[in-house]
């Protein structure tokens, strides 16, 4: 597999730690414990096209979400965290 | 009351035997440390990109990299090493982390990486078939030409590498490496290398 | 010295006639010629039987020329160089090379493993399913190791490999598989349009079929076409053609994998230079022109030495010059056969007779046969009649249903062929039937792969060329570049007639897959009871397991099963197909990573000082750490790390902890972020302060602890321990970038940049007087316990000070650049000599820190809270943090879980290990009463005794009761008493004074 | 027919022409007692476990492709109970008994082979952990021993103790581990349920459940028609989140895929089941005499049963690194399973939120081991509808009430167990 890191272009596999699903979303400090336990536990786990937490370790450090297709391992879409960088004031 | 001396030391310092090794006959790689440099990690804060830019241009009268390139001025390179922040690479302390603050103290947070790498300069007619053992990256002039950079890894141990201004019509590749990665990923250049023959030297020359 | 090669043409062939090459094959010595494989030297040579089946152990000679051979298989090398299983059809003939035949016990010729073939009427397919069971305790003691020495096929050298191996990247836009008409034009196109070109090819020279059967290419013959060929190929520099290479698999985005044998041709691989290379090549896209392979047609004794792929038969005749026999039968039901007696009347060998089992063949034949005083007969071979030493005389059932006899020394078979359909249906594509060439054929191809030429199914050597020069283009064009291709290379389409025939019916065994011995009736067999699926057929056949990979019997088996069980053959359908096309040499894939380069090493700043020092080292991670510094005398470890601990809490020491993490934690959020990662606060810790922080998984498990430390208003500097420092970082820069991004906060690792040491004991001050400043106040009023800050040393240079203890002692870490790391352990050691400063090493450390009751790894196990751990309280309720809520489920706040607890043995002379399980005094140890155990010891030479740390069941709550320590593993039971885990100072004055 | 050298001999006689299938061919009845989606080792078990041992006959086992096309059919084929934690430890141990005996239960020989597996060490932290696992298994009455150094040598003096970067100083060994044959396990029970009365449906995809009004999963819509069940139980392992998503459940588990290798046949060269403890390698050496190793998962989601080559690469430099005599032995063959990766690292075996709907999920990379007693616990819950005793630590929503069981200590992240 390859990535292609908007920072530093197509990198190979080995560059890069998965860490899964992007959809989840961090529930705020009050949400309680059934929305987090949601958050951390429950997968929708699909089986085709998928966002992912992929980390460039090996090259920028920069975190990406990644749009891949979990049946096939192509690749449609690679954006940055919305923090990567020096993220834009308002992101 | 005992006198110090604070010797610096570089990680290499034991492992780089200057001279010939591998395969007899014409190096096909000169690998050579280069020692005593000046390293800061340049980072933009949140929104300062810009401003980040415009102090580096008022600072060192080049615009600091905005994608995986070196900038060079007579006293220092800025390497890119990520999405709004780059290296400075310089000597005797004219941009090392005690200069540079002013600078940059509304745009950038500035980490001193002076100790933190070790350098190594890549060359030779054999330097691309040797990285190529060690790099994932496409090194091919038309693609990786003078003045390309890229954050990578080579041998699973990050590195920043860039493409320097050729020496006698050879590439010459530049290689950052953390400091207690160092002897190891050299042990490993040196196996890569020891086929076409190398010469083996260091330098305080950036 | 060897004698004459009794097979060799006087002319003609690939081979040098003027570089005579010595070899021997089961210690018999014989010579060949630079150019030969081993197998066409054995043809050369005469010799027919070369090895002998998995299971029946019959005797087998050379089938194939190539990498699809299932029978020729040696141990090719000898001593710590010998490499079983290898096909002696692909391995390159050298001077002094030494192969022996395998799975036969005492010799070859006299195997007593044959013996199996008298069972097999009971030994057919999977019928050690149906036995062996009773009694149940003998299939360990008798069945099993019994069926494990029949089985399995050459010996592995059985000591290390001595050979190296390295791993690279290529990168093209084209990569071409195979050399043969449609891989060159797929070159020239590609390489005269612009493109970078890589072209692999698995024989040591190019040309592919071109080699072994001519024709006319352009007006010239092949071998000149080849010639032109290659020389313009290589004079284009973005052209690199790599031979001796396999491309071997396809993975995503266009990663391919490539073996080359870069010495496997010479005795061994010169000094300094690998034996063979892995290559991870990136390609935009890939043409497929890896040919076809010729199959053979089923019938009773078509595993008889001197039974031979036609091809192959031409290929030893005309690429070596080597002849399998001289008076050859030819058994075809294709028009391709037929080219075997062309080739074999142009050598001057005689033909016997061509049994074709098509209804006819064309009047040019005919006339072939009336002039050259063959027979042409219309049937099939129903039987062999031969051995060890060869065929002798062929049995044919005539159509009508007559027979006949041929006498013949060798019987050529050609059945069709077969796309080479591996690299296009890796990535579980099913290739789909043709019925024109009764062949699978791919459909559809990984991204940017395509077949061509004989490899899609179009066997003409026109159709090759104009198809190979036409994806070739394709691909240059698809990659951006538009170049002038010419015109493709032209020739003309042979005939490619063929009716299928599979299986030729009659009594005797018939073959499918020769090397694993499964017959025609062995897969009925399978129908029979049910294993109807493709898979399960290959399962229980182990049709196609072989290292041939089934390259020779996969769709034969698959037409068999679908004739039985009354499906079309694209109903039965394929198994999947699984790389590597080839086997591969594990040496190939592990590279240099093995030995002491098995993964990189790490070191500390002060790592040659301490080596010099004779320090032990231990590997932590990638880092190598000292362990202890054993002194003259010593008898153990323990009298060392003993030593080092009362050295330090008597006095003075000093240990490089450089391998914690160290991040600088930047911004004006700085404090905010780490409120948020931290469960305890650290915005409102003040500049010049240091504080203990605990971090959770979100799951609320406790994650990984250090000291934070305040540098300036939005500067922190972060520990975080040795083994987590990478998993930090990342966890970090997650939180930063994707949980966080509002807050303005930069990470940087540091880990490199700082040489850090702890320096411990009660004349620390003493000792840092020395060496710091003496205009910088350490006093406790000046510095006082938890202060941080940067301060100037004697001699120039400046440092960090960290008023933190690990230790309990009055201690300090201290921080200076990397490269004056090894100056600060020698300037420690001089300054400190007055003092009796002592290095000490990770153990002594470990014996302090459980002396001190803190945690570390063996606590911090992924599963403990940090209420289990002591550390509830440090739990902010006024904020949220990663894991907070979490961490309030109920079995993590239930009152039963274990918690750290110290322990002390109630026989003070007693040794405790960790490890061993918490029983209650009195009771037997059972599931029911296993209520903790033990993370860490230590011989405490503070406590004249050994102890530890352990997490119990209510274990708070228990202080001071007698409980059993229960190590059945290692034979021990003994008492111990739960106790407070802080064994030494516990008030803290000392690291506070 | 039953099987033995004496029907074989007999057989022969006959030029093997009277064998039966080994299974019946079943065509799908309207209604089962219990209908086990899945006919892979842990389903077949189940309905032999069902019929054999709880008196229900009524099962069907369906099966979307040929029966073992899933896991069941690429593992690596080693058995063993050397688990660290209550609710794993007994568990395991249950499995190896009924592994003991499975042979002449089910009159068909699975090869089962108890020849040790050992689990190698490299530090004291590593030693003292399998020594408080060792430790575990003792006291629950499983075998378990730690050799150090000299006794490992003396098993395995082909290891790398000459120049590793890691050196071995000791293993744990579990001699009751070992390997069986895979493929036969899942004909055996096949053989066996069937010989019981189970109908195994094999091409029948569930496409979809049927529930009654209050939401009772009353039978499957399938590709061969809809069938009727009192029960539903799903053992899926790697398309457990697909058919769950039919019934509206979301499970703690990802879809990882899990590479395999086997080397070409060589005579034999290792003992038992061997584990690298300072890299991602284990390997045994099957009958036929190919090494049969593996390592960590490729380490993203994936539902296409293939892998990439840093994982291979990775998985034979650990090889190499521990037994450098295998360089030259030749890799055949390379595929990928997918693994339901659950967020603890252990299997759920419970009711599920729905009614007459039951799951048998989550067994990572560790199901195989687990068949019989998979198939044994299952069949309990399903017949009596209350979780047997040594799986009723597998609970669904031991995550929602923090009773996590993870071995590895990872946490909730899939792909680190």
């Amino acid at each position: 597999m390859r990535i292609v890191c908007p920072f530093c272009g197509e990198r190979e596999l080995g560059e890069f730690t998965y860490l899964g699903d992007a959809k989840p979303v961090r529930p705020a400090a009050d949400a309680g414990e059934d929305a987090v336990y949601d958050y951390v536990y429950l997968r929708d786990n699909i089986a085709g096209m998928m966002s992912e937490n992929w980390y460039h370790g090996g090259g920028c450090r920069a975190w990406l979400k990644v749009t891949r297709n979990t049946l096939t391992h192509e690749i449609s879409a690679v954006e940055p965290a919305a923090g990567a960088g020096a993220a834009k004031v308002g992101a | 009351m005992a006198e110090f001396s604070w010797d610096i030391r570089s990680p290499l310092e034991r492992a780089l035997v200057s001279g010939a090794y591998g395969a007899p006959g014409d190096a096909g790689v000169a690998l050579t440390e280069i020692r005593n440099f000046d390293l800061v990690q340049v980072m933009a804060r949140r929104g300062k990109a810009a401003e980040m830019s415009k102090a580096a241009k008022g600072r060192f009268d080049v615009a600091a990299p905005e994608t995986p390139k070196v900038a060079r001025t007579a006293d220092a390179t800025l390497i890119w090493s990520g999405p709004d922040q780059f290296f400075v690479l310089s000597k005797g302390g004219k941009h090392g982390i005690g200069a540079l603050g002013q600078a940059f103290a509304q745009s950038a947070s500035l980490s001193d990486q002076s100790h933190a790498r070790v350098l190594i300069s890549v060359s030779g007619t054999k330097a691309r078939a040797m990285l190529a053992k060690l790099s994932s990256i496409d090194l091919h002039p038309d693609v990786f030409a003078i003045g390309a950079a890229a954050a990578t890894s080579m041998d699973h141990t990050s590195v920043t590498l860039w493409r320097s201004a050729d020496r006698d019509g050879l590439a010459v590749f530049s290689v950052l490496v953390f400091a207690t990665f160092a002897e190891s990923l050299w042990h490993t250049m040196l196996d890569s290398a020891a086929e076409y023959g190398l010469a083996i030297n260091h330098s305080e020359d950036l | 010295m060897a004698g004459v090669q009794t097979n060799r043409l006087d002319s003609g062939g690939l081979i040098d006639r003027s570089a005579p090459l010595n070899f021997r094959f089961d210690g018999k010595s014989f010579s060949g010629f630079q150019g030969d494989t081993l197998a066409s030297a054995l043809v050369a040579n005469g010799v027919k039987l070369v090895g002998r089946s998995f299971k029946y152990h019959r005797p087998r000679g050379i089938l194939t020329a190539g990498s699809e051979e299932p029978n020729a298989l040696v141990e090719l090398r000898t001593g710590a160089r010998r490499e079983p299983n290898t096909k002696a059809t692909t391995a390159e003939l050298y001077e002094g090379l030494e192969a022996a035949s395998q799975n036969r016990w005492p010799s070859l010729r006299h195997d007593v493993m044959s013996v199996n073939q008298l069972f097999a009427p009971i030994f057919v397919a999977g019928f050690y399913y149906k036995t062996f069971m009773w009694p149940a305790k003998f299939w360990e003691a008798i069945y099993e190791p019994a069926i494990r020495r029949a089985a399995g096929l050459g010996r592995a050298a059985g000591v290390a490999d001595p050979d190296h191996y390295d791993k690279a990247w290529a990168h093209c836009d084209v990569l071409i598989a195979g050399s043969g008409p449609a891989g060159l034009a797929a070159a020239l196109a590609a390489g005269r349009s612009g493109a970078r070109v890589i072209l692999c090819e698995e024989d040591f020279t190019l040309g592919g079929r071109l080699l072994s059967d001519g024709g006319m290419i352009d007006g010239l013959p092949a071998a000149e076409w080849l010639v032109r060929t290659q020389a313009e190929l290589a004079a284009m520099p973005d052209v690199r053609i790599m031979t001796r290479t396999t491309l071997f698999g396809v993975y995503d985005g266009g990663t391919y994998g490539a073996l080359e044998r870069v010495n496997d041709h010479l005795p061994s691989a010169p000094e300094h230079q690998v034996r063979q290379r892995l290559w991870r090549v990136v390609a935009k896209r890939c043409v497929v022109a890896a040919g076809a392979l010729e199959r053979p047609i089923v019938f009773a004794g078509n595993d008889t030495p001197g039974v031979m792929m036609a091809s192959a038969m031409r290929t030893y005749v005309g690429r070596y010059a080597a002849v399998p026999a001289k008076r050859v039968a030819l058994f075809t039901n294709n028009e391709d056969g037929w080219r075997t007696v062309e080739t074999t009347l142009a050598a001057g060998l005689q033909i016997a007779a061509v049994i074709d089992a098509r209804p006819d063949v064309s009047p040019a034949h005919r006339s072939l046969a009336s002039k050259n005083g063959f027979t042409v007969l219309h049937g099939s071979v129903s039987g062999v009649d031969g051995g060890k030493d060869g065929v002798r005389k062929i049995a044919v059932s005539l159509t009508g249903g007559a027979r006949a006899e041929v006498e013949a020394d060798g019987l050529a078979v050609s059945g069709g062929w077969n796309p080479a359909v591996g690299l296009t249906s890796y990535h579980r594509g099913r290739p789909k039937w043709r019925d024109d060439i009764a062949a699978f054929v791919p459909d559809g191809a990984p991204p940017g792969m395509v077949a061509a030429g004989a490899a899609n199914g179009d066997f003409g050597l026109g159709a090759c060329l104009s198809q190979g020069f036409a994806a070739g283009a394709a691909a240059a064009h698809d990659t951006g570049h538009g170049g002038e291709a010419g015109t493709a290379p032209v020739a003309d389409d042979e005939a490619f007639a063929l009716t299928p025939l599979w299986h030729v019916a009659g009594k005797g065994k018939a073959f499918v897959d020769y090397q694993h011995d499964v017959t025609a009736s062995d897969i009925e067999l399978a129908q029979r009871e049910g294993f109807e699926s493709v898979e399960h057929l290959k399962r229980y056949t182990t049709l196609g397991m072989a290292t041939d990979q089934g390259k020779t019997s996969n769709v034969a088996g698959l037409a068999i099963m679908a004739a039985v069980s009354g499906r079309s053959i694209p109903e039965t359908g394929t198994t999947i197909y699984r790389p590597p096309y080839v086997p591969v040499a594990i040496g190939a894939f592990a590279g240099h990573h093995r030995d002491e380069t098995f993964h990189a090493t790490r070191l500390t700043p002060s790592h040659h000082w301490a080596a010099e020092q004779g320090a032990v080292f231990v590997d932590t991670g990638l880092w190598k750490r000292a362990q202890w510094y054993p002194r003259a005398g010593e008898k153990d470890w323990l009298e060392s790390v003993t030593r080092e601990v009362t050295a330090v809490r008597g006095g003075v020491g000093f240990c490089d902890v450089s391998t914690l993490g160290k991040i600088d934690v930047h911004g004006p959020d700085a404090g905010a972020f780490l409120d948020r990662v931290y469960i305890n606060t650290f915005s409102n810790l003040a500049v010049g302060k240091a504080r203990y922080g605990l971090m959770l998984r979100e799951d609320g498990i406790v994650y990984d602890d250090g000291t934070t430390s305040r540098l300036a208003e939005d500067h922190y500097f972060l520990t975080t321990t040795t083994a987590k420092a990478g998993l930090v970082m990342q966890h970090l820069e997650f939180c930063r970038q994707v949980l966080f991004p509002e807050l303005d906060v930069q990470l940087t690792s540091v880990s490199d940049q700082w040489a850090q040491f702890s320096i411990a004991g009660p004349k620390t001050r003493d000792l840092l007087k020395e060496i710091v400043d003496p205009a910088e106040d350490l006093s406790n009023e000046g510095f006082p316990f938890m202060a941080a800050r940067e301060v100037a040393l004697r001699g120039g240079i400046r440092a960090r000070l960290f008023r933190i203890s690990f230790s309990g002692e009055m201690a300090f870490e201290i921080s200076v650049p990397a490269r004056y790391g090894e100056a600060m352990a020698r300037n420690l050691m001089l300054a400190g000599k007055q003092f009796g400063v002592t290095p000490y090493g990770t153990e002594a450390l470990g014996v302090m820190r459980v002396e001190k009751g803190h945690i570390a790894g063996p606590e911090l196990s992924g599963t403990t809270t940090a209420a289990d751990l002591g550390l509830g309280k440090m739990m902010s309720t006024k904020k949220d943090f990663i894991g907070r809520v979490m961490a309030g489920r109920e079995a993590l706040v239930a009152p039963d879980r274990q918690v750290v607890v110290g322990i002390r043995p109630t026989d003070r002379a007693r040794r405790l290990r960790s490890g061993a399980h918490i029983i209650p005094k009195g009771q037997t140890p059972g599931p029911g009463n296993d209520q903790g155990y033990v993370t860490s010891v230590c011989f405490s030479p503070t406590s004249d005794q050994w102890i530890g740390l352990a997490l119990v069941e209510h274990g708070r709550e228990r202080i001071g009761e007698i409980v059993h320590a229960h190590d059945p593993i290692r034979g021990e039971d003994y008492d111990v008493e739960l106790c407070n885990p802080v064994f030494y100072d516990p008030d803290g004055g000392r690291q506070r004074g | 027919m039953k099987y033995s050298i004496f029907s074989l001999a007999r057989a022969a006689l006959s030029g093997h022409k009277n064998w039966q299938r080994t299974w019946r061919d079943a065509t799908p009845k309207d209604r089962y007692d219990v209908v086990i989606i899945g006919g892979g080792g842990h389903g077949l078990a189940t309905a032999w476990f069902l019929a054999s041992e709880y008196g229900i006959r009524n099962v069907a086992v369906l099966e979307k492709g040929w029966i073992g096309s899933g896991n069941a059919g690429r593992n690596t084929t080693i058995i063993r109970s050397n688990y660290g934690l209550p609710g794993n430890t007994g568990f395991y141990e249950l499995s190896m008994k009924l592994w003991e005996r499975m042979e002449q239960d089910l009159n068909y020989n699975a090869m089962v082979s108890q020849r040790g597996v050992i689990n190698l060490y490299h530090s004291d932290a590593q030693r003292d952990a399998y020594a408080r696992r060792g430790n575990t298994m003792r006291i629950n009455g499983i075998d378990a021993e730690l050799l150090d150094l000299a006794a490992v040598k003396k098993m395995m003096p082909f290891l790398n103790f000459d120049n590793p970067r890691f050196p071995v100083q000791g293993g744990l060994l579990q001699r009751r581990g070992g390997t069986a044959r895979h493929d036969a396990v899942v004909w055996g029970y096949a053989h066996a349920a069937s010989g019981l009365g189970v109908d195994i449906i094999q091409n029948c995809e569930v496409t979809g459940f049927v529930t009654d009004t209050n939401g009772k999963v009353t039978g499957v819509e399938t590709s061969r028609g809809r069938i009727g069940a009192g029960k539903v139980g799903m053992a899926v392992a790697g398309s457990s989140s697909r058919v769950a998503d039919m019934a509206g459940l979301r499970l703690p588990i990802e879809s990882h895929v899990l590479q395999a290798f086997v080397s070409e046949a060589i005579k034999p060269l290792i003992p038992g089941v061997m584990t690298f403890g300072a890299g991602h390698f284990y390997v045994s050496q099957s009958d036929k005499g190919g090494l049969v190793f593996g390592g960590d998962i490729d380490g993203y989601n994936s539902y296409a049963q293939r892998g990439n080559m840093p994982v291979m690469e990775d998985v034979c430099e650990g090889g190499m690194a521990l037994m450098p005599m295998i360089g030259r032995v030749r890799l055949l063959r390379q595929w990928g399973g997918i693994m339901d990766m659950s967020m603890d690292g252990s299997p759920i075996i419970d009711k599920t939120p729905v009614d007459g709907l039951y799951l048998n999920a989550g067994w990572c990379y560790g199901g195989f081991k687990a068949t019989p007693g998979s198939g044994f616990v299952f069949a309990h819950l399903l017949a009596r509808d209350t979780p047997h005793e040594e799986a009723a630590r597998f609970r669904l929503d031991r995550f929602r009430t923090g009773a996590m069981i993870d071995e590895k200590g990872q946490g909730a992240q899939p792909n680190l167990h």
